[in-house]
């Protein structure tokens, strides 16, 4: 049984996963300038792979700080809004708009204001991954076990201690589970914010390769940049392994 | 229905005078609690038995100072629940374990000496609690073994005694247990039941206990205070004059059946007098 | 140093300076120049230090002052954003006639600009206000054409997924052409509409505060323009030089096409007694009034305002000639 | 008690909104080419009314067809993924590669293969609007309770009878869920695939407005795309609301 | 074990023949029934009695056709678990009222007539199911104010009424009820459990009953299985021939606390000798 479960959750994906390449080849063959033959995608990176990497490490850097910040910041105002109902109601609206804001479409001001560095990217992958990981800290946070908590206060137990001790472990998983949404957010956030205002970047790299029609560069890029998300979502997993044994 | 104890109430008893609790739910008030009087000598083992929703539950939370009283004031060995709370001179063992699932049992029952330090720092005199050493509380409970074990690896009934365990260590003067085994079965709750009785026996801690189960109440206490509910009173408080120390073979007595059916047929005395 | 000490402090002076292209690096007049000028060290030599970037919201990056320098389409788009607010002065324009057209497919039944009519047209950006003028001083309403925003790739116009498209002279049409396509085109200079194209802009208060940066910039980049004239060599390096930096398979060929056409564009256009780059009221204020007349600006351009003579003009010696070193 | 908690669910928002467009207009005075003056923005919808409604319009009806493509597709996958594990572990891998994939980046070959019509726009909507609907559908359609499906099954129940008057009804609070995450991507990636390939809708305003420094149209696009996206999820919760009365 | 209740096994019977279940847990295996043999005549009402993990849920799953057996076979008055199951002959009432929450009561209780029409359109003498007027049913469970009320407007005790009032209404010749009391506190319990013994009496369905507490077992049953774990065994079937009809006063006769304390030190006799 548990043999021809693996098998299947192996095969099925492959199948599909072929099926999508029958059709991508057909579109490659015969509009040729929508989809270039997957060959040529994958020649790409063997040409140049340098080039991948080092655009790669951009678009990557730039979505691993604006994780790193977003996610902070998210976790330390659940944190707050847990504690402060106040904040929570003044919170929440703003990441509600926030949340629903086409942010592409605010990244050239960004740039405008912070110049051409790293941080107009930065903060455009910040604010994608925000939103994920205030939700799932929230609930997180919020949805201790009732008895358990009894115990805490019977004990007379700190705020810091029922903290330390019980909301943060038991956060956890809502903890992993938001940090998963959010990593891919920041990512596609990065990738997108390059569009405009640089010229590394697997999102720079996708503009460049529209403009020039280079059907293949522009498809690697998308490609990298997806399967980079899958990774990172990965090593998320495995944390989550690792930390959470219970 | 007013019931005293005592006639004295000295600063070794718990003495709950008078104690009334509503909530507020929307715009209806449920009276929980209405004047309820009782007193308890150190030591006693106290069972508060009753149907669902007749207040136990709340009684008991007011010991623990986990829910305000609207009325009324309850000294713990001379300090209000608060008080006691702040000392840690009350443990509070709840429904279901509410163990901590990434803690070690053996971490999970010290977890009064983890949180709330400054009342390890209160001067010697005003303490009134005598933590017990972790492992021969599991060993007596009979989780030697899973000392080091995650609370998932234990079945329920092993949940259970662990979180006794954790009021044990506490080692707190005053033990609070909300229906502890019952989401436990039949004979399992059997088994635990008769553990406990032995080591309280041992400890004698003063212990405020609820359930629903009849003959439990028996078995374990020196005193069934049993409740009525809508509003929940106090009906009648039955003293329980069986020999201790207890064992199984009492289970068989026929002091104990017709000391378990006096208090059923007084349950359903209080319960048809409310309907 | 082809510049004096006491020049080259004010040029230091501000520090980065930063330029935006108009479009990447494409082979095109204003952008090619640029690229050939840095890598030839002659912003260095003038002690400018300049970076390249390629653009995108130009108007508004070189008006927040985030990019100092840009090239952009030409002066419409100079003044529609100075109508906006935009902080912005046009520094020096290329070519005195107008850089795009609508094309058609030669046979595809377009015969006169009244079959444009419930078409569908693609434009860059925009829709240049040179091809509403057109349309319209012809009797026809441009509203009862579908105009849709596209990229750069003309193909969409071969394969029929749009009837017309906005286009460079120097571009689509000689793609096309290279393929094979046989295209009309449609110039709104030979329907009479006089425009310019390409504009240098800067950051007003960045100009007036460092003069000598605009005019030595502007020194550099014709300097260029000139050696790249000299011998195909010299093209071909540039062009070599701007691949590099494209990371996206420049094709140098097309390339090279692209920038002669541009270079031809602005030669023939150039008029009498005037320099590259040099520019006047008589040439914008045709753009200026069609603005107005299409209601593309609130107010009134004030065309002596929205571009300054004086940076382009100190650069050339009375003959008209590039003066270098400087001063 | 129940008072001033309603008011502080209205005063906290109004506080930190309240502090944003000080900050705002801070921003507009000083950074004239970054923000325009907040009352410009209000201003734009009173000058042009019909041409913000007729782009609005654009936009909403492709992400409501996207949506109802997207959803509708996803639901029915869902449906399909609960019955047959071989499709559930084939589709999921896909799914989370889209998911993962800057949607912005492939809009221009959409518009080269369906042309200048609504359709890309629809596909980039629908394609948003597909992975959060997918996921909370399978959640809820998986989720049911155990006891009850032993009831049906010891009436043997059809697969039909069991859907219809079990699966269904019990994964409603999770479709609704769904929907809500799903509109708003709908909207979101609406506007965003109007960045190109059209000349109407709010993307498109946005695009316009940008290249000239029209801040004030940037922004009110901005803005009257948000906040569509905020009355559309308050459209689905009022809906859920009607349908979920239990 | 061997334990047969009649010597003649007909049509009108339920006969379990060397019943047994295993799971494949992983690379372990739980066998949770071996060898089960048990004959019921019809009307019987029956109780598997047994601590946890003994497989009385197994069983009754296996009778349900829920569950497949891993060897033996199963008559339901001459049908196998499936075909009963395909003629809507059984009814299934779970631990947990299992209501669907967005029905009202009354659309609750008329499930076994929503689905599985097949099984209605059965030739009249194929069909051993006579559905009982639902009206009726809730009356007689006391619940007829709350007939379109929503399942989350009920008590817990109303819940697992309306449970038991589906499984009436479906009108199926064998009942089986998993612990459909478990959740309720005790005087909710006593109450419930004496109108199901008052609403039986009447219609004398065959039931197989599962449950966990000695006095509900001999209060209700015709006959008590003992069961014991590990794996799971018949351990003893005891008569219980208390007169019937039964009514709260049996409670307190002494014959009935024989019963109970018979069955439960029957329940202890197989645990031990097993342990
Ligand atoms: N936080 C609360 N808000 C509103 N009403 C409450 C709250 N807690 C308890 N009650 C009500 O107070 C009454 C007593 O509840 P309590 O939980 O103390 O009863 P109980 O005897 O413990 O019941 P059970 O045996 O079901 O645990 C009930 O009517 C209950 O609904
Ligand atoms: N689906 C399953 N997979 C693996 N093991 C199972 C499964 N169902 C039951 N078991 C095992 O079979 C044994 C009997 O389980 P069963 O649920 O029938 O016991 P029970 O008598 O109903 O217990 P309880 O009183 O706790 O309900 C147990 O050891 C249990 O762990
Ligand atoms: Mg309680
Ligand atoms: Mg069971």
């Amino acid at each position: 049984m548990i043999r021809r479960e693996t098998l299947l959750r192996v095969v099925a994906p492959l199948l599909v996963f072929g099926a999508l390449y029958l059709g991508w080849e057909w579109v490659a063959q015969n509009l040729k300038s929508i989809l270039p033959p997957f060959a040529n995608i994958i020649a790409e990176f063997g040409k140049r792979p340098l080039f991948y990497l080092d655009n790669l490490g951009v678009t990557l850097a730039n979505a691993l700080v604006g994780f790193a910040f977003g996610a902070g910041s998210a976790v330390l105002l659940a944190v707050l809004m847990v504690y402060f109902g106040f904040l929570r109601m003044a919170i929440i609206p703003v990441a509600l708009l926030l949340n629903v804001t086409p942010v592409v479409a605010i990244s050239p001001a960004l740039i405008v204001a912070f110049g051409f560095n790293a941080v107009p990217h930065i903060i455009v992958a910040s604010v994608a991954a925000f939103f994920p990981l205030l939700i799932n800290a929230m609930t997180g946070l919020s949805a201790i076990d009732r008895e358990a908590h009894d115990v805490f206060r019977a004990l007379s137990a700190s705020r810091t201690e029922v903290f330390l001790r019980l909301r943060l472990p038991s956060s956890l998983p809502h903890l992993f589970a938001g940090a998963k949404l959010s990593i891919t957010s920041a990512m596609v956030g990065s990738v997108v914010s390059e569009f405009m205002g640089t010229s590394k970047g697997l999102g720079a790299t996708i503009v460049l390769a529209t403009n020039f029609l280079n059907l293949s560069q522009m498809w690697a890029a998308i490609f990298l940049s997806a399967l980079t998300s899958l990774v990172l979502v990965g090593i998320v997993t495995l944390a989550e392994r690792l930390v959470i044994r219970w | 229905m007013n019931t005293s104890l005592g006639a004295a109430a000295p600063t070794g008893a718990i003495v709950i005078d008078q104690v009334s609790k509503t909530f507020d739910r929307g715009d209806d008030v449920v009276r929980a609690l209405v004047d309820v009087n009782l007193t308890f000598q150190e030591g006693t083992f106290v069972t508060l038995f009753g149907p669902s929703g007749c207040g136990k539950t709340t009684l008991l939370r007011i010991l623990a100072g986990l829910e305000e009283m609207t009325a009324g004031t309850v000294s713990l060995f001379g300090e209000t629940p608060a008080q006691a709370a702040r000392a840690k001179n009350v443990a509070w063992v709840p429904q279901s374990a509410a163990l901590l699932p990434w803690l070690s049992i053996r971490s999970n029952i010290l977890l009064s000496q983890f949180v709330n330090r400054a009342a390890d720092r209160m001067p010697a005199g005003d303490r009134k609690r005598i933590p017990e050493d972790p492992d021969k509380v599991l060993a007596e409970l009979g989780l030697a073994d899973f000392a080091h074990a995650r609370p998932a690896q234990l079945s329920g009934g092993m949940r259970q005694r662990a979180a006794i365990a954790r009021g044990f260590v506490q080692g707190a003067p005053l033990m609070l247990m909300d229906e502890p085994f019952s989401a436990l079965d039949e004979l399992t709750r059997e088994a635990i039941r008769l553990r406990l009785l032995d080591v309280w026996e041992k400890n004698r801690k003063t212990v405020v206990f609820v359930t629903h189960s009849a003959p439990e109440a028996v078995l374990l206490s020196d005193k069934v205070v049993v409740m009525t509910p809508r509003p929940g009173r106090v009906h009648r408080v039955v003293d329980i004059d069986l020999p201790r120390p207890r064992s199984r073979a009492i289970l068989e007595s026929a002091a104990f059946i017709d000391k378990v059916r006096e208090v059923q047929s007084i349950l359903r005395e209080g319960w048809e007098a409310d309907e | 140093q082809d510049i004096s000490p006491e020049r080259c402090a004010l040029n230091k002076a501000p520090g980065e300076v930063i330029f935006l292209t108009s479009f990447a690096y494409a082979a095109s007049t204003g952008i090619l120049d640029i690229v050939a000028a840095k890598e030839l060290g002659l912003y260095d030599a003038l002690c400018i230090d300049l970076t390249i970037q390629p653009g995108g919201t130009n108007i508004q990056l070189v008006s927040a002052n985030t990019a100092q320098l840009a090239g952009i389409g030409g002066p419409s788009d100079t003044m529609v954003g100075i109508d906006n607010g935009a902080e912005i002065v046009g520094i020096a324009t290329y070519g005195n006639v107008g850089a795009i057209e609508v094309i058609t497919m030669a046979g595809s039944g377009i015969e006169t600009l009244a079959d444009f009519v419930g078409k569908t047209v693609g434009y860059k950006g925009a829709v240049a206000p040179q091809f509403s003028a057109m349309f319209l001083d012809n009797g026809i309403d441009p509203e009862t054409i579908n105009w849709v925003s596209v990229g750069f790739d003309p193909s969409i116009l071969s394969n029929g997924q749009v009837q017309g498209l906005g286009a460079y002279k120097s571009n689509e049409p000689r793609a096309l052409e290279a393929q094979g396509f046989e295209v009309t085109e449609w110039d709104p200079n030979a329907f009479g509409i006089q425009s310019n194209f390409n504009t240098q802009i800067a950051n007003i208060a960045f100009a007036e505060a460092n003069p000598t940066v605009i005019e030595d910039f502007l020194r550099a980049t014709f300097k260029a323009y000139a050696w790249m004239n000299e011998s195909p060599d010299n093209l071909d390096q540039a062009l070599q030089w701007a691949a590099e930096l494209s990371t996206a398979g420049y094709d140098i060929d097309t390339s090279r096409v692209r920038y002669n056409t541009e270079v031809a564009l602005v030669a023939d256009s150039l008029p009498a007694g005037m320099a590259l780059g040099q520019q006047s009221v008589a040439q914008w204020q045709p753009e200026a009034d069609m603005l107005e007349r299409f209601g593309l600006v609130q107010n009134k351009p004030d065309v002596a305002t929205a571009m300054s003579t004086v940076y382009v003009d100190a650069i050339y010696d009375d003959a008209g000639a590039l003066i270098w070193p400087a001063p």
